[in-house]
């Protein structure tokens, strides 16, 4: 059964091998990535099975003993987050196929998109269920060089800045990553994530937490956590609408997973997570600000997303199961409800023509449905009850208040004072979108332009997809008790690391 | 009948670049054993099948004797030459002087022409800067030349020597006549 | 083996000699074609000289592979020497007033009178 | 044998010294092609002689990979330069 | 262990050049100070691995004279890495400039507007307190 | 001297024969005799330098990327001196496809483990003895190699049609003023 | 319990496909539910009087507390009588309301009837965070309702408003509830009000709660989205905003009650806020013109009264409160329906254009007499009981006072809205009035008959008032109601506040004119106004600040942060380690030197052209680094890699021009910049011969290799063992990167060519098409 834990990255690479040299067939094209995305979602869904009955799954590469080979690991934290992630790439696949078809045609093949998507699939994979810091870079690189092609694909002039400033930042962050990666090495002679936890701890503490903290900003940068965010409100919004969706969905939740795995199972004892509160406080605010001044709906709910990155920063300061659990949640919710978004913004743009508000109107009587496909994700990020947002943002303040320390009061309340402006800036989305008298929409002045196909219909695949995730936060919601009891279990095999590292390491280390 | 002579005569005409690329395989695993060699071979092939190159008759004749005539001489210059060069350096330095002069080959083949042009470049102090390949033009820069003439000269002595090592029957004759 | 070493020596020194000087020709000739001549040709010798001198040092099956080494060098500098050469011609980096003669020059010259 | 090989990688460095100074010195782009072709050069005879000092020449195919990159890199560098500024 | 102070010099001149040259508007010295900083980021890991010693090849060298295999590995993956992003952030600077014209990194326009109205607004509390 | 006319001095340089395969005419200006002589003799033995990088990889420096990045320099090489190559016989599979095969390749050696019970990318070694050349020793990981060794020539490949012929063809556009 | 609840939004889920068909049937449909579980709360009530009260636990997440317990007490019943009772006969109105078939209706049904859902669950609710969950969805149903289709500005705002305000309230009542439950550990409230624990953080959270239920129930000075609601159509002001939504804040602090009653912190605010509130609300109602808004501004006066009983947690107090809960939800819903019908049959809700109304639909003035009388306070109806209960209950002067003084403007206003509405006055043109509808009109009656009836059957009242006030301490004679307690001070206060109200209906004209003079220090709603425009302010002023769009800045902050954050922490605890050398091996020493001069050349150089060259001699001095520490894979890997990158880059610089931009060398150099990048530059260097100085183990991982490579792997060359078989994983994800990367420049590089080829086509599609 170990193999199922080399799948999610193996059949995707694979995949995006035989895609590239089957370029001229857009069939076979959308049915193997169809295929392999399926796959991955009941692979994930067997590992979270196995990891919450019977313990982590290990794979040892090449059949190598750790701390030596490299290691595959799906714990309940990573299984969790990979199955929320494939069913999130899974839906985004449907809608671009859809979207594709109806754009360009059912012959159009693409040498870049399938090949670069699955690939990123890929990385996302490995980046959960990686053992192995080195590791770790690569498949951050992975999924990074595909967003890098995907960001700038028929880049037009006016978006070649944007994805210019992603791609730099990105690659100064990777190159932070090789120089942690270095300094990591210098210091313990070991690249083994398990085996890190133990001779990290040999140092001395001031170098603990100069190697946490740095650590912090390479994901930080990733996870666009205040100051080191300003990258994604610049660059997200002008990828099409799909792309956006998988980015906003997982990118940002990949560095979380990874500030988490780090910091729980490296750094536990170097307290770099005590800054934790102070970022997630800022990051909340000025992310929830920002989005209250945009007028671009695309940016609007970027900077929503670097708000929400806050809540995730807040449960991981407050470092306890509780804490932990709740940031599981968040992360769990908000994969699905950010994409969710995107996606339905890219709907509303090609209805409308237009990521301007002011210049949208009148939606939810010329569309309903897109009104419903919006309303419950915007809710549910806003935390509203019954919705996935609220079950993940209950355990956030409850951890919050358990703390008991100042700061922690003052980051739930400030996680509530975000709710509350992000249900602002969605009934602001509302009103000017949805309410109103219905606008013409705006002519197309470029129609190769995949960002804006002005006035172009959705095909019932993308509102498919679209429906998919909605309701897959729905089920999020619904089944939020055992969803809160794998977190929970997950959350306090993160505070109690002897699980992870004694599945990765074993009793016999040479065996 | 025609056809498959020819076509035994395009393989035959790989047969050098075969034994040169086994030779080089060889040379690289520093072996000499049968299995070396008969990879090599494999070798070889694979890369002159896969990557063919238009099959182009040159006649060309290795002479062993001749050939080790142009190495020595070739050696022998760029010792002398580098030399010179060195002491020009260090003599004139930044008022060197120079000069561009044509010579004009008297064989009319590619290959031999860009022989005889890495002869002289070889050496210090020359080098062809410029083929004239319809005139059979070579334009050698010289460092310090002492005339004309003598880099003509000098030129004529490659000529004849990259010839007579592995030069045609034919061309042994053109350059004998001229000389 | 002295005998070997101490070719080996003259070798390796004579080459290292070689690149030294043609690495001073290269900072003092005038312009780009000259600096050529220093560039390339010493170094030649000079990575022959040091190829053979390190050969003599190692065994024979080890060995072989400098050979190539030489081939090569041998096969590309002059290429090499050649196109710069053209390229300094033809973007008119060489220094006119150091070429006491330019056939090249003159003919390029007459060819450009002869077509008008 | 130490002496000698210190000597020759000793010459070598400063010959490399010189390079980079015409190097930096240009004044042609093509200048400084030829330096870089040098310094490789270098790198190659003083690898060259390391190994033998070292007694090690396992790895001598990568002087002829060295060799030739070399090459490839100055002369597609020299073509673009020769491109660029056409003559009169 | 201890990297030596040459080699700590030239990660350190590596790196800052490398940030320097990444704090430019001009693509392709952003691209070069990436490759410099790639090529401090790849030094530093292979020197993390100790000092200088025989290559890692056991038919030439007995373990104790051989350097840190690992960090090799390693670097030589960055290598790749970095070049494979090098290419494509070529290819993007290209891109600039074919669809601009330049090939720099201008502000963001959205941002830009943001401002304006900041200063907007902030001109207008002005005049409102005059 | 007497000499033929010639439009311009820099079409001068271009060999008569074709010395390599390419399946269009090139401007003279672009062509040296020199470097298409020398490349048709570097070409093939670079391939073989770089199949024997690949192949020694396991004792020596080498292995499959830097084998695959000395084929591309073969190609690098073959572009410089012969122009672009997307339209000519030299390598019949297109590069994505190349890229595409060679990762496939190399993710079918790290799942092949699998079917014979193992786990991903685990190894084996086979010995042969054969009869005259002796033992002969197989590294499954080979194949994993290989795979590098193909996607990389592939890659290489591919910024030549693109960084190399795409650029080209887009100065050739903006020469005859189109956007 | 969860049933009916469940029934409730079920069916609200289906019925816009009915809606879309036959408003009428889905009105009627809609109205079913809310009947049923109305019927069902009246079947339970003899039970729940006797002590037995149904409880129903749905596990949710349990972990998280998220539980959805529910309960039918005393309590409960009374606010199903007004949520689900008055909800189904709203509905029934609703649809002669509403014109047939089109969008407002369509909208309404279903939304109005997954409103009664929430608040269904909402008064059943047992459990802390089971009341937010439906105290927020009430509070989205009620955005939606009063928005409808949001064509005008002013629905717009009114909606966004409301949902604002009481969205703070709830999030702050929330973090109350977190609060309370985490430190009293249960959300049960049941639990908490057998055992209710204390302290401060409990003193918090009650003050955090009642936030939440000031906002809600209008209370000053949150009290200003209630008037704005407003724009609804009528119908939905009369259940949201008079019967039920706004009712959720103070049947929370009754709820509550018996948890916090005993804290000061809780009895005070509900004192001072509600007694406020109650005057303000009546001060200001008596001076509306518009129906609506005044009956509007006459809730917020009630909820102000409401507010006061139910936080004095006496059980005189709460007894009257519950009285007074079920009169004004009864008599307010009968004034709404009444408005709505006078604005439906004569075209306008202004008083001060209406005439003739009483005499044209006595029935109509008749049954808006019986709510009316029971909103003033006149015997023998149920709005005459609770005050007389409120009277009775309060010794404080102060307070008395109040309450007198809120029921006086109550009276008042009471007057002028139905002698407004129901008499003739002398017009220029008396309104028309079109003819009513049955179907409205019996909604709208039997709210206010129950009123009476109640009134007059006042121990059926008793009986379950006092069932809810039971919980709370009570005196030793505890208070019942009764028309008649014999001559005692409530009655005389009653009479006062009656009489009162008519002075002041007789004076009103004066009265108002006096308030238009008065200063107005406090406009809630331009507060509101200012500090969503502050909000808006500080949100631009931040962002322009924050995200300021120049990506030297970005990577500037990175770097400035890794100096602050790590840079800092290393910097505080860097010992010189004791083995530092100055170099390894002589050979790096010149190989340093190039490669530092090298790197700095590149800052100078100008032409694009000698900087990548430049670059290349750093490339191929760290190769020949890398020969030094015997590293020669790595080495011949980084020779052939800086090879293709000059190449790659001389490809691409054919074009580009051969000098970097002047406008950029001119920014070049600056000092900020040169601080930042040399401070990180020599962090790095720092960090890492302090890390490498660190070091306490040999490299475990590397000896196996070395011990495993040739019997292992097969092969001798260890880095090439790791490459393939120790590490293979690793190299399989870097050639995906390699082609990600090569996939990615072609899709670059060529996007221009086929942009030509598209041109060149569209081009010739035109040439034929002409
Ligand atoms: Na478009
Ligand atoms: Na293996």
């Amino acid at each position: 059964m170990t193999v199922l834990v080399a799948l999610p990255v193996l059949l995707p690479l694979a995949a995006a091998g035989l895609t590239l040299a089957l370029g001229a067939y857009a069939d076979v094209q959308r049915l193997l990535g169809l295929l392999v995305l399926g796959a991955i979602i009941a692979d994930a869904a067997a590992l979270l099975y196995l990891a919450d009955t019977s313990g982590p799954v290990v794979l040892q590469m090449g059949a190598w003993p750790a701390p030596f080979g490299i290691t595959l690991i799906a714990d309940r934290l990573s299984a969790l987050l990979l199955l929320v992630s494939s069913v999130v790439t899974f839906a985004v696949l449907i809608y671009s196929i859809g979207q594709r078809i109806t754009d360009y045609g059912r012959e159009a093949s693409s040498t870049t998109f399938h090949p670069m998507y699955l690939m990123l699939c890929a990385g996302v994979s490995l980046a959960y269920l990686t053992g192995d810091l080195f590791n770790l870079f690569v498949a951050f690189e992975i999924m990074l060089s595909s967003s890098y092609v995907l960001i700038t694909r028929r880049t037009k002039a006016e978006r070649v800045r944007a994805s210019m400033t992603y791609t730099i930042v990105s690659l100064a962050s990777s190159l932070l990553f090789i120089t942690m990666i270095a300094l990591v090495y210098a210091s313990t002679g070991t690249v083994n994530l398990a085996d890190l936890g133990q001779k990290v701890h040999e140092l001395p503490d001031g170098l603990q937490t100069a190697l946490a903290l740095l650590v912090v900003i390479v994901f930080g940068v990733k996870a666009a956590m205040v100051p080191l965010h300003f990258w994604l409100p610049d660059s997200y919004p002008t990828a099409p609408a799909p792309v956006t969706a998988v980015f906003a969905g997982l990118l940002t939740k990949v560095g979380i997973y990874a500030l988490i795995r780090t910091q729980t199972l490296v750094f536990s004892h170097a307290s770099s997570w005590k800054l934790m509160l102070g970022i997630a406080l800022i990051t909340m605010i000025v992310g929830a600000l920002g989005a209250l001044a945009q007028n671009d709906l695309n940016r609007l709910l970027s900077f929503l997303l670097v708000s929400h990155i806050g809540y995730m920063l807040f449960g991981l300061g407050v470092y306890d199961v509780l804490g932990l659990t709740g940031v599981i949640l968040y992360v769990v919710h908000h994969i699905t409800v950010q994409a969710t978004l995107f996606l339905v913004s890219g709907i509303i743009t090609r209805h409308t023509g237009t990521v301007a508000l002011t210049r949208m109107g009148g939606l939810a009587k010329a569309a309903p449905l897109i009104g419903v496909l919006f309303a419950l994700p915007a809710l549910s990020l806003a935390g509203v009850p019954p919705f996935s947002g609220f079950v993940a943002k209950l355990a956030l303040l409850q951890a919050g208040v358990n703390a008991g320390t100042i700061a922690a009061y003052a980051v739930t309340a400030t996680a509530v004072l975000t709710s509350l402006l992000s249900l602002y800036a969605m009934a602001r989305v509302w009103t000017r979108a949805f309410w109103g008298q219905v606008k013409a929409p705006a002519p197309d002045p470029d129609p190769t332009d995949e960002l804006i196909v002005g006035t172009a219909s959705s095909s019932r695949p993308m509102l498919m997809a679209t429906g998919v995730l909605v309701a897959t936060s729905v089920v999020i919601a619904v089944l939020a008790g055992p969803l809160a009891g794998i977190s929970g279990r997950a959350a306090s095999d993160l505070m109690h690391a002897d699980t992870y590292r004694s599945a990765v390491l074993g009793g016999d280390r040479h065996g | 009948m025609a056809k498959r002579l020819t076509r035994g005569k395009r393989l035959l005409r790989r047969v050098p670049l075969m034994i040169w690329l086994t030779l080089v395989w060889v040379l690289l695993w520093g072996t000499f054993d049968l299995g070396t060699l008969l990879f090599g071979l494999v070798v070889a092939a694979l890369v002159s099948l896969l990557f063919p190159l238009p099959p182009i008759r040159t006649g060309m004749v290795v002479r062993p004797l001749p050939l080790l005539r142009l190495i020595g001489y070739l050696g022998w210059d760029l010792v002398v030459s580098t030399m010179r060069v060195t002491w020009q350096a260090l003599r004139f330095g930044p008022n060197a002087t120079a000069g561009i002069v044509g010579a004009r080959l008297r064989i009319d083949s590619d290959h031999l022409t860009a022989l005889v042009a890495s002869a002289i470049s070889l050496a210090p102090g020359q080098f062809v800067l410029q083929i004239d390949r319809a005139n059979r033009i070579c334009y050698v820069y010289a460092l310090c030349l002492d005339g004309e003439e003598s880099v003509r000269r000098e030129v004529a002595r490659l000529e004849h020597f990259v010839v007579s090592a592995v030069g045609s029957a034919a061309e042994r004759e053109l350059v004998r006549e001229a000389g | 083996m002295i005998v070997l070493d101490v070719f080996s020596a003259i070798c390796l020194i004579g080459g290292a000699l070689s690149c030294l000087f043609g690495a001073i020709g290269l900072l003092t000739f005038p312009d780009v074609t000259a600096r050529l001549q220093a560039a390339t040709k010493p170094q030649t010798l000079g990575l022959l000289l040091i190829l053979v001198g390190t050969a003599v040092q190692l065994n024979f099956s080890l060995a072989t592979g400098l050979i190539l080494v030489g081939l090569f060098q041998m096969l590309t500098a002059p290429v090499l020497a050649q196109l710069i050469g053209r390229a300094a011609y033809r973007t008119d980096s060489i220094k006119r007033d150091t070429l006491i003669i330019d056939e090249l020059g003159e003919r390029i010259e007459a060819e450009r009178h002869r077509s008008g | 044998m130490t002496w000698v090989f210190l000597t020759t990688l000793a010459l070598l460095a400063v010959a490399g010294l010189l390079v980079v100074v015409r190097l930096l010195r240009g004044s042609t782009t093509l200048d400084r092609i030829v330096s870089v072709d040098v310094l490789v050069t270098l790198i190659v005879a003083a690898t060259c002689a390391g190994m033998g000092w070292q007694q090690d020449g396992s790895n001598i195919a990568l002087l002829a990979a060295f060799a030739l990159l070399a090459f490839i890199g100055s002369i597609s560098a020299a073509r673009l330069t020769e491109r660029r500024e056409p003559y009169r | 262990m201890t990297i030596n102070l040459t080699l700590a010099v030239v990660v350190a001149v590596l790196y800052s050049v490398g940030f320097y040259l990444l704090m430019q508007r001009s693509l392709m010295r952003v691209l070069l100070g990436i490759v410099i900083l790639g090529h401090g980021s790849n030094l530093l890991l292979q020197t993390a691995g100790g000092p200088p010693g025989r290559a890692p090849m056991l038919t030439s060298a007995s373990p104790e004279q051989m350097t840190d295999p690992l960090p090799q590995a390693m670097a030589l993956t960055a290598i790749v890495i970095t070049f494979a992003l090098t290419t494509f952030l070529l290819a993007l600077a290209y891109r600039s400039w074919t669809l601009l014209g330049h090939d720099e990194v201008r502000d963001d326009v959205e941002d830009r507007r943001i401002q304006r109205l900041e200063r907007r607004q902030v001109e207008e509390e002005e005049e409102e307190a005059a | 001297m007497k000499t033929s006319r010639n439009p311009d001095w820099s079409e001068w340089d271009a060999p008569t024969e074709r010395w390599l395969l390419s399946g269009f005419r090139r401007e003279g200006a672009k062509r040296s005799m020199l470097l298409e002589l020398a490349a048709r003799i570097v070409f093939p033995t670079v391939l073989v330098l770089s199949i024997y990088l690949l192949f020694a990889g396991h004792d020596r420096a080498g292995g499959g990327f830097s084998g695959g990045l000395v084929a591309g320099q073969a190609f690098v090489l073959r572009y410089l001196a012969g122009g672009r190559m997307d339209d000519s016989a030299i390598v019949s599979m297109r590069p994505p496809v190349l890229i595409g095969t060679g990762l496939t390749l190399a993710t079918s050696a790290a799942l092949l483990p699998l079917a014979f019970g193992g786990a991903p990318l685990q190894s084996a070694i086979y010995k042969l003895a054969l009869p005259a050349i002796g033992e002969v020793k197989f590294v499954s990981s080979l194949v994993l190699d290989s795979g590098v060794y193909l996607l990389i020539v592939g890659v290489v490949l591919d910024l030549l049609r693109t960084l190399g012929s795409g650029i080209e063809s887009d100065a050739d556009a903006a020469a005859r003023g189109q956007p | 319990m969860l049933g009916f609840v469940l029934a409730h939004l079920v069916t609200a889920l289906f019925l816009p496909a009915i809606a879309r068909r036959d408003t009428r049937a889905a009105f009627l449909i809609a109205a079913l539910p809310p009947a049923a579980a109305g019927a069902w709360a009246l079947t339970r009530t003899p039970g729940v009087l006797a002590g037995r009260t149904p409880a129903e636990t749905v596990q949710w997440a349990p972990l998280i507390g998220l539980n959805l317990d529910f309960r039918l007490d005393a309590l409960a019943v009374l606010m199903i009588i007004l949520v689900s009772g008055l909800g189904a006969l709203i509905l029934i109105y609703a649809d002669a309301y509403f014109p047939r078939d089109r969008g407002d209706a369509r909208r309404s049904a279903p939304l109005l009837l997954g409103f009664a859902g929430a608040m269904l669950g909402l008064v059943l609710a047992d459990d802390l965070i089971t009341v937010y969950v439906f105290w927020e969805l009430t509070t989205i149903c009620s955005f939606l309702l009063v928005g409808q289709a949001g064509i005008s500005r002013e629905s717009r705002r009114s909606a966004l408003q409301a949902l604002m305000i009481t969205t703070l309230g709830g999030l702050v009542m929330l973090l109350g509830f977190v609060l309370l439950g985490e430190t009293a550990g249960t959300y049960r409230i049941s639990e908490l009000a057998a055992n209710p624990p204390t302290g401060p953080a409990i003193t918090v959270a009650a003050l955090l709660i009642l936030v939440g239920a000031f906002t809600k129930s209008a209370q000053l000075p949150f009290h200003n989205w209630l008037p704005a609601a407003m724009v609804a159509p009528t119908p939905i002001s009369a259940y949201l905003h008079a019967a039920s939504m706004v009712k959720a804040g103070v049947f929370l602090v009754a709820r509550l009650g018996p948890v916090f009653g005993a804290l000061p912190e809780w009895r005070w605010p509900t004192a001072v806020f509600g007694l406020a509130t109650m005057i303000f609300g009546g001060w200001r109602a008596l001076h509306e013109h518009d129906l609506k808004r005044l009956l509007a501004y006459g809730t917020v006066s009630q909820l102000g009264f409401l507010m006061v009983l139910f936080g004095a947690g006496s059980h005189d107090a709460e007894l009257a409160g519950a009285t007074m809960l079920l009169a004004h939800g009864l008599f307010k819903a009968t004034l709404f329906l009444v408005v709505g019908m006078v604005d439906h049959q004569a075209g306008t809700r202004d008083i001060r254009k209406l005439s003739g109304f009483g005499r044209a639909q006595p029935a109509l003035a008749i049954v808006a007499a019986l709510a009316a009388a029971s909103m003033a306070g006149l015997p023998p109806l149920l709005g005459f009981l609770g005050k007389e209960a409120a009277f009775s209950a309060f010794h404080d002067p102060v307070i008395l006072a109040g309450l007198v003084l809120g029921s006086m403007l109550t009276a008042g206003y009471t007057l002028r809205m139905w002698l407004g509405t129901f008499t003739t006055k002398a017009l220029p043109a008396p309104s028309t009035i079109k003819p009513g509808e049955l179907q409205a009109l019996i909604p709208a009656a039997l709210p206010a008959l129950a009123g009476l009836a109640l009134g007059i059957g006042y121990p059926l009242v008793d009986a379950l008032a006092g069932a809810f006030a039971k919980s709370f301490p009570s005196p030793a004679k505890p208070y019942h109601l009764a028309l008649w307690h014999g001559l005692n001070p409530p009655l005389v206060l009653s009479v006062i506040a009656l009489a009162g109200g008519v002075v002041l209906h007789v004076y009103r004209d004066p009265l108002t004119a006096l308030r238009a003079r008065w200063p107005k220090p406090l406009n809630a709603q331009r507060t509101y106004e200012r500090i969503t425009g502050l909000l808006e302010r500080v949100a631009v002023a931040v962002t322009a600040r924050t995200q300021v769009g120049s990506l030297p800045t970005y990577v500037g902050i990175i770097l400035l942060t890794v100096l602050a954050v790590p840079g800092t922490a290393l910097v505080l605890r860097t010992t010189v380690p004791d083995d530092l050398r100055g170099y390894d091996s002589l050979m790096q020493l010149p190989l340093a030197a190039g490669v530092v001069v090298g790197a700095l050349a590149v800052l100078r150089a100008q032409r694009r052209l000698t900087a990548v060259l430049l670059v290349g001699v750093v490339g191929y001095g760290i190769g020949g680094l890398f020969i030094v520490d015997g590293a020669p894979d790595l080495a011949l890997a980084q020779f052939l890699v800086e090879t293709l990158t000059i190449v790659a880059f001389v490809f691409v610089l054919r074009r580009l021009p051969e000098r970097f931009t002047e406008t950029d060398t001119a920014k070049l150099f600056g000092l900020p910049k040169a601080i930042i990048a040399t401070g990180a530059g020599v962090f790095v260097a720092l960090a890492a011969i302090v890390f490498s100085a660190a070091r306490r183990h040999p490299p475990e991982a590397s000896d196996y290799f070395i011990e495993h490579a040739e019997k292992g792997a097969g092969a001798t060359n260890v880095v090439n063992a790791i490459l393939v078989d120790f590490r293979a994983f690793d190299t399989v994800g870097e050639i995906a990167v390699l082609a990600v990367a090569a996939t990615g420049v072609a899709s670059l590089i060529l996007a221009s060519r086929h942009e030509r080829r598209r041109r060149s086509t569209r081009v010739a599609n035109q040439e034929a098409g002409e």
